[in-house]
């Protein structure tokens, strides 16, 4: 049982946590609110964020900490809902036992604490929230995500499965009941019919939120005979669903595309051929990660604590607090090695770009970040999870301008645009 | 029209009424008249059909033929809560109480019930209601008991307790329905003697359906009695009691 | 017309299936006790949880694997006979004769409690066990593929309901439970031991819950959220039914079934409302339930 | 100055001078009140034995008027929003209510339920309207000619927000101890005698079947402005059970027992989410039996003493 | 047959009876009269279990009935018929009959043979026994609930009110076959709360007069 390690935690940061009213005097330690899924369905995608949080922040502590000072988190747990996540944010900014968050993972979440973070002043990163809304509606000063973003995620998949299938003729779709799901499946449907208009959508399905059962779901995908399947679930349910599927022949009838099917590499048996990837670059495995170097070391140290390999979630953490490291250092230099207000720390995280243990992240000026993507198939390698017929998709090339609706740019994609992106297996 | 010819203009007037339950008729083109100031009792065997017609004639239940005027006015489809508008309060076989709250808060209730309940912001508890409130319960010796839950009353008060939530609605009928059932011998008569007192000195007509022919023979103008579904005497209840047809489906041969 | 109807069909058989023990428990549980059991759906969950741990110590004890059968009965019946009796004669007991609100607080109270015991001993993370579908093999309807176990799923809520008609119909337990259910006192009266009955009844009702998790997990995972999940829809199906008819509950878990089917085929969007929207619909034509009865008040 | 209101002022004082020593509480509290004029809602149907399964509906249509109205019309002013969400909610309550206080018990319980379920699939279905499950973002209010930073109306609205308590809670102490008001307890204990009384039951539960929905409303219209964002789970089956837990908690049998109740919850959560996280849902669980079976009068009751028999709910 | 002494019970803080004490012999009617609310109901329901006592004992037969759980009395040979009938609507005549047999799980002979000998008592359930027992009227009704308590009524019969709500005739016809019952189960002691004492003048052999929760006379 984990959760007395989660309560010792708490209590050591209210102990340790010291009060930064003063921006430039340095304080005892960094306080950290975390914020991730602990509880329901979604902890199968939250928790390992939390244990990519605690290892991170353990190896940047057992190096002296950020400039000098020690980071302690404290952790919150986003399945008590928006207005609970919301409280329990005003309560750690106000009580002035944190400096810096790290919020949120859902997208409703992120929506809702943007604003709070501007009017509270408190430097805050997304560390996992995808949706491309987060800086449609207003801008904030001190709401940064250096990571995906869900336009750039969900175009890089149809590139990949149109060239690996290039006379793909019917597609159907199954996501998430909420607005990550039908977003992904707004992107995939334009980025279709922008790069190959003939390709028919058969199904279109959205299963709600934390269904435990997909039977249902799965005699209509099967019934209705599609040559690729898309899919966007995540965490407990795309465990549930392929763990389904599979006895069901599913994965034998269609190519089956799951979004974020490396989180469940090790804990089901996904058939080979099906195309899995991460969103963003967070794939420890990648050629990148080996020539930084340091992932492979993190992902073993991981794998020796919590008896499991980091899955793209860890990194996702790991990498934002890495950013946050770098935020504070360079305002730190900035400052003349004076600690830094939040201000300076908010001021120090625009247009920042950092070198992650996957792959280099840049913040532009909307605060949202630029990182590649990376795709690929089911592999077999070993004990390890594998990833293979992999390519690298430059995050850039993939994400509308600042400001310009997303949907409306994939539209004035072409086919041709196919033709200037990296083909499966171009990555090694 | 009943062997006792009245002066007085007819309250309520029944005609050819007819209802059925599962097959059985518990009305079967029944006609009666209660005319201003007229007591009259109705008296039947078990399951005769004589709860029902109250029930017809206050809107709880509506006759699949036939029709209820007060007055003149067509009642039938009414629901009760009109009917009691319109000026039949009902007491019950079995006591309908608010067992929440005391005695005089039910009266009060049922006062300004009959002021018009849509007030929403001032009190229940003031002076007009609870003087008009006290002024009854003395009516019918129920004072000492004001401030007690109607809810622990013993089984006797309830009933009495219930006729007075009736006489609060000051109705021009009186509809009850065994009024002494449950009541103990020792204390029938008593309770009727307060009653008709109460009743007598407010006017009011009555209807009431009763089991002890003691009670029927002291206290009805007229007595109905009804069998199957159906009239069977009508008439003075010196006179009815002697029928025989009564004697043996009703009063019994001992 | 057969290749498109039979996987319509089977998908709401198999579907009806998963959601008839929840909700005839809660059904069964309401007509004798009298009492809207909130917590029912968490009895749900735990029996998944120990029926999937169970399954995974057989597979992992190296057992053979025939063996996880059995456990998921064992299991079920273990969870009921844990918690029917302890939950009934501490705290359900204490509610009868209440009015609603106290009864529905109370199992609303034990299904918070209930709620984080279930993640301090079963954790956040989801449970799979999926031996008793693998060890049964596949079977294809219509061009679809369907899993022997969601066939076999079908046959035991079939027979579960005519063993449990049988029991309340024929039986002298099930007859007294029918006089204890008209009328408490005069069963107490009369010599039936009413305490021991609600005791059985509800622990009856444990168990089917119980039993419906447990079935449930060879083809679903466990996880935090699935008590408070499975709970609406079983009252959805429950009342449809009509509180306490059992019958109505079998029909109605069809009925529901079939309009989620019919929804996920033909109007994906109206999947999750489904069954509320039926709810609103048939308690709209008839109050009670499709086989529920107003109660009529003597006066 | 009689003994129960010397009490209320010592208690709003203290809840007024709170963020003043902690400033987040003044989210805390303001919260707390906004979601107890939901269950003092909840509380009026308790009192006729109607038990809602479903009220977190109207707290969730109050919020999303408020933000709709925010975000799609550019309607900003506090007391236009405020009202136009208890209008909405209030009309919405009507219009359920008008069949839904047909019934009774566990029918009544749900159907509000279904009904809420079905708000809670369109709250997250209706994209162009109500932002789907990302919810809508609420931006800070003006007042009247007044626009504020975030922090001064956060301060403005804790105090109008115990402005309105105690203007809403007089009013709710009035019509409880009318004739109306009492005719709601009497559905609870005998409705045949009531509608033979002339009372026509249904309109009596309509009336306070709106009213709970108004006060749900406003509860949700403050409780979107202090969250600033709006969400489909304020319509879940389980928040409206947390409404009725609270107004039980507090107690049904005066104005003062939900929003008792309430701040009780709040105060304890702000405490538990420090010490046990884990366990927040079981505290309040054992809690609740706690009161059922120790206090049925809830904390109010605790508090009120043995005053008042008459009237006085008992769950 | 049935001894109770010094019965108190309180019902909501309020005293209802008194030490009430009475001697029930078999052969023999005892009637219990007395006001509305003076006991006469709480006693039988005290003596069946279905109100707790708060001092006194209950002896039947030598067995005292106080540490016994309420369903016990049935078993240990007590009938009773509660005065609103209580009958289960949609089960048959003969079927509400069982029921107490049923509870006691007498084997099926003595089952049968027990429901002849209420037959033979009481003839007129011959022609109801396969109706549903909501469908009887009120005075049938109460010679079900008469039936049903003389099912297991080995040692005491108790009936509450039995004359309540019936019209004349009908209560004649009852007392009537009350006179049987008593006629020829001379083993039984009965005991009769009643408000019309002049019914029972006939077969009376004891009148315990209640008031406010205290036995103010007994004469034989």
């Amino acid at each position: 049982m984990r959760l007395p390690t989660l309560r010792s935690l708490l209590l050591a940061t209210a102990l340790a946590a010291a009060p930064s009213a003063h921006a430039a005097d340095k304080p005892a330690s960094l306080g950290l609110g975390v914020f991730t899924f602990l509880s329901g369905p979604a902890a199968a995608y939250g928790l390992p964020g939390k244990q990519g949080a605690e290892l991170i922040i353990e190896q940047i502590n057992a190096e002296g900490g950020i400039g000098g000072v020690p980071v302690a988190a404290t952790f919150v747990d986003e399945a008590q809902g928006a207005e609970g996540v919301i409280s329990e944010y005003r309560r750690l900014a106000e009580s002035d036992s944190v400096e810096a968050m790290i919020a949120a993972l859902s997208s409703g979440n992120c929506l809702a604490l943007s604003p709070l973070a501007t009017q509270l002043q408190m430097p805050t990163i997304a560390w996992n929230c995808d949706t491309h809304q987060l800086f449609l509606k207003d801008a904030s000063s001190y709401y940064f995500r250096p990571n995906g973003n869900t336009v750039a995620e969900f175009v890089a998949y149809v590139v990949y499965f149109l060239e690996q299938h290039p006379d793909v003729q019917r597609v159907a779709i199954i996501n998430p009941d909420y607005a990550f799901g039908h977003d992904a499946a707004s992107i995939v449907k334009a980025a279709l019919a922008a790069l190959k208009p003939d390709v028919e959508i058969v199904a279109e399905l959205f299963p709600k939120l934390g269904a435990a059962t997909y039977q249902t779901e799965i005699s209509r995908l099967s019934a209705s005979r599609p040559d690729v399947i898309f899919s966007n679930l995540w965490g407990g349910d795309l465990e549930n669903f392929v763990r389904q599927a599979t006895p069901r022949g599913l994965f034998r009838q269609s190519t089956v595309v799951l979004a974020l099917g490396e989180t469940v590499l090790q804990s089901t048996d996904l058939p080979e051929g099906t195309i899995v990837g991460v969103l963003g670059d967070g794939w420890w495995r990648s050629p990148d990660a080996q020539r930084i170097g340091k992932a492979e070391a993190f992902a073993e140290a991981y794998e020796e604590k919590y008896g499991s390999y980091p899955v793209f979630p860890t990194m996702k953490m790991a990498n934002s607090i890495l950013v946050l490291k770098a935020a504070y250092e360079k305002a730190i230099e900035a400052n003349g090695g004076e600690w830094p207000s939040q201000e300076q720390v908010a001021e120090a995280l625009k247009g920042l770009t950092v070198e992650t243990m996957t792959g280099d992240v840049t913040l532009r000026e909307d605060n949202d970040g630029v990182v590649d993507q990376v795709i690929g198939t089911v592999g077999s390698e070993g004990d390890l999870p594998s990833i293979a017929d992999m390519a690298r998709f430059d995050g850039a090339a993939l994400l509308p301008p600042a400001g310009e609706d997303p949907i409306a740019w994939i539209e004035t994609l072409t086919p041709a645009f196919l033709e200037g992106q990296p083909k499966p297996g171009s990555y090694q | 029209m009943s062997s006792q010819a009245t002066s007085a203009a007819p309250l309520l007037q029944a005609s050819g009424l007819e209802i059925s339950f599962g097959g059985v008729k518990a009305a079967d083109g029944v006609n009666l008249t209660v005319h201003e100031g007229e007591f009259v009792a109705i008296i039947g065997p078990n399951g005769s059909g004589k709860t029902t017609f109250l029930n017809i004639c206050t809107g709880y239940l509506k006759p699949s033929r036939g029709q209820v005027f007060l007055a003149g006015r067509d009642i039938t489809q009414l629901p009760p809560r009109s009917i009691a508008r319109q000026g039949i309060a009902r007491a019950f076989q079995i006591p309908q109480l608010f067992t929440d709250h005391s005695l005089i808060d039910n009266l009060m209730l049922s006062i300004a019930a009959r002021h018009g309940i849509w007030q929403a912001l001032s009190p229940l508890d003031r002076p007009e209601y609870r003087a008009e409130a006290m002024e009854i319960l003395e009516l019918l010796g129920l004072a000492a008991h004001a401030d007690t839950l109607t809810g622990t009353l013993p089984e006797g008060l309830r009933k009495l307790a219930d006729i007075t939530l009736a006489f609060a609605l000051d109705p021009r009928l009186l509809v009850l329905d065994e009024p002494t059932s449950g009541v103990s011998s020792i204390e029938r008569f008593q309770i009727m003697e307060t009653l008709m007192k109460a009743m007598r000195s407010r006017k009011l007509s009555a209807l009431f359906v009763e089991h002890d022919m003691d009670v029927v023979e002291r206290y009805a103008d007229r007595v109905v009695v009804w069998n199957a579904g159906h009239v069977m005497a009508e008439g003075r209840p010196a006179e009815v009691m002697q029928d025989p047809r009564v004697l043996e489906s009703v009063v019994g041969v001992a | 017309m057969l290749q498109t109807v039979a996987p319509l069909l089977m998908d709401a058989l198999a579907n009806a299936a998963l959601i008839f023990f929840v909700a005839f428990g809660l059904t069964l549980t309401f007509s004798v006790l009298r009492i809207l059991n909130v917590a029912h759906g968490s009895f749900y969950s735990i029996g998944a949880y120990v029926a999937a741990s169970a399954g995974l110590f057989i597979v992992g004890a190296g057992l053979n694997p025939w063996l996880t059968y059995p456990s998921l009965i064992l299991s079920a019946a273990a969870v009921a006979a844990l918690f029917g009796p302890l939950v009934e004669k501490t705290l359900v007991r204490w509610t009868y004769g209440r009015g609603e609100a106290v009864q529905i607080l109370m199992t609303f109270g034990l299904f918070l409690i209930l709620e984080d015991l279930q993640r301090m001993v079963f954790g956040v993370n989801s449970l799979y066990e999926d031996t008793p579908m693998a060890l049964l093999g596949i079977t294809e309807i219509g061009g679809v593929v369907y899993l022997n176990y969601q066939i076999l799923l079908i046959a035991l809520a079939a027979l579960t309901l005519v063993g449990l008609r049988i029991f309340i119909r024929h039986t002298r337990t099930g007859r007294l439970l029918h006089v204890v259910v008209a009328d408490r006192e005069v069963s107490e009266a009369m010599g039936i031991d009413t305490g021991r009955m609600f005791t059985l009844a509800f622990t009856l009702g444990v168990f089917l819950a119980a039993l419906g998790g447990a079935l449930a997990t060879p083809t679903t995972g466990v996880a935090p959220g699935l008590g408070a999940e499975t709970m609406v829809l079983a009252f959805a199906v429950a009342a449809i039914g009509g509180l306490g008819q059992v019958e109505g509950a079998a029909l109605a878990a069809v009925i529901v079934a079939a309009a989620r089917v019919l929804a996920i085929y033909f109007a994906p969007e109206l999947d999750a409302v489904a069954p509320y929207l039926v709810m609103l619909v048939v308690l709209l034509v008839r109050p009670y339930g499709l086989f529920g009865k107003a109660a009529v008040r003597r006066i | 100055m009689p003994k129960p209101l010397i009490g209320l002022a010592a208690g709003v004082a203290l809840l007024a001078a709170l963020p003043l020593a902690v400033p987040f509480m003044t989210f805390v509290v303001t919260l707390a009140v906004a979601k107890g004029f939901a269950a003092l809602g909840v509380a009026l149907l308790l009192r006729a034995g109607l038990i809602s399964l479903g009220h977190a509906m109207y707290f969730a249509i109050g919020a999303y008027t408020t933000a709709f109205l925010m975000q799609k019309t550019g309607i900003t002013d506090f007391a236009i929003l405020v009202a136009a969400s208890i209008i909405v909610a209030t009309l919405a309550g009507l219009a359920f209510g008008a069949f839904l206080v047909r019934y009774r018990a566990i029918f009544f319980a749900m159907l509000n339920l279904a009904v809420s379920m079905v708000i809670y699939a369109l709250c997250s279905k209706l994209y162009g309207v109500t932002g789907g499950t990302d919810g809508l973002r609420v931006g800070v209010p003006t007042v009247f000619a007044w626009v504020p930073e975030k922090a001064a109306f956060d301060t403005f609205l804790l105090y109008a927000t115990l402005g309105l308590m105690l203007v809403l809670g007089w009013l709710g102490h009035r019509y409880l101890k009318s004739p109306l008001g009492h005719a709601l307890a009497a559905v609870h204990t005998n409705e045949v005698r009531l509608e033979y009384l002339g009372v026509s039951a249904w309109s009596t539960l309509l009336t306070a079947y709106g009213i709970s929905a108004g006060l749900a409303g406003l509860g949700g219209a403050l409780s979107a402005m202090a969250i600033g964002h709006v969400l489909p789970e304020f319509a879940f089956w389980t928040e409206s059970g947390h409404l009725v837990l609270t107004a039980v908690l507090g107690g049904v049998g005066g104005v003062a027992g939900p929003f008792i109740g309430s701040i009780f919850l709040e105060l304890v959560h702000v405490v538990a989410v420090g010490v046990a996280a884990e366990a927040w849902n079981l505290i309040i669980g054992v809690a609740l039996i706690c009161v059922i079976f120790f206090l049925p009068r809830g904390l109010f009751g605790l508090i009120e003493g043995r005053r008042g028999k008459t009237g006085g709910t008992d769950l | 047959m049935l001894k109770v002494e010094n019965l108190d019970v309180e019902i909501a803080g309020v005293d209802v009876l008194r030490r009430v004490s009475f001697t029930l012999t078999a052969g023999a009617v005892t009637v219990l009269v007395g006001r509305n609310g003076a006991g006469k109901t709480t006693t039988l329901r005290a003596i069946m279990g279905l109100l707790p006592w708060k001092g006194g004992r209950v002896e039947v037969d030598g067995t005292e009935l106080g540490g016994l759980p309420g369903n016990a009395r049935a078993g240990i040979g007590l009938g009773y018929a509660p005065e609103d009938r209580r009958l289960i609507p949609d089960l048959s005549v003969e079927e509400n009959i069982l029921v107490p047999g049923l509870a006691r799980k007498m084997p099926a002979p003595e089952l049968k043979q027990r429901l002849d000998e209420v037959y033979d008592l009481l003839p007129q359930l011959g022609t109801l026994r396969a109706r549903p027992a909501g469908g009887v009227s009120g005075g049938q009704g109460k010679i079900v609930a008469l039936g049903r308590a003389l099912m297991i009524a080995d040692k005491v019969l108790m009936l509450d009110e039995p004359f309540q709500g019936l019209a004349p005739a009908l209560a004649l016809d009852y007392a009537r076959t009350l006179q049987r019952c008593h006629e020829q189960k001379r083993d039984i002691a009965i005991l009769v709360t009643e408000s019309t004492p002049k019914l029972l003048d006939a077969i009376a052999s004891d009148t315990l007069l209640l008031e406010r929760g205290e036995i103010v006379r007994a004469e034989p």
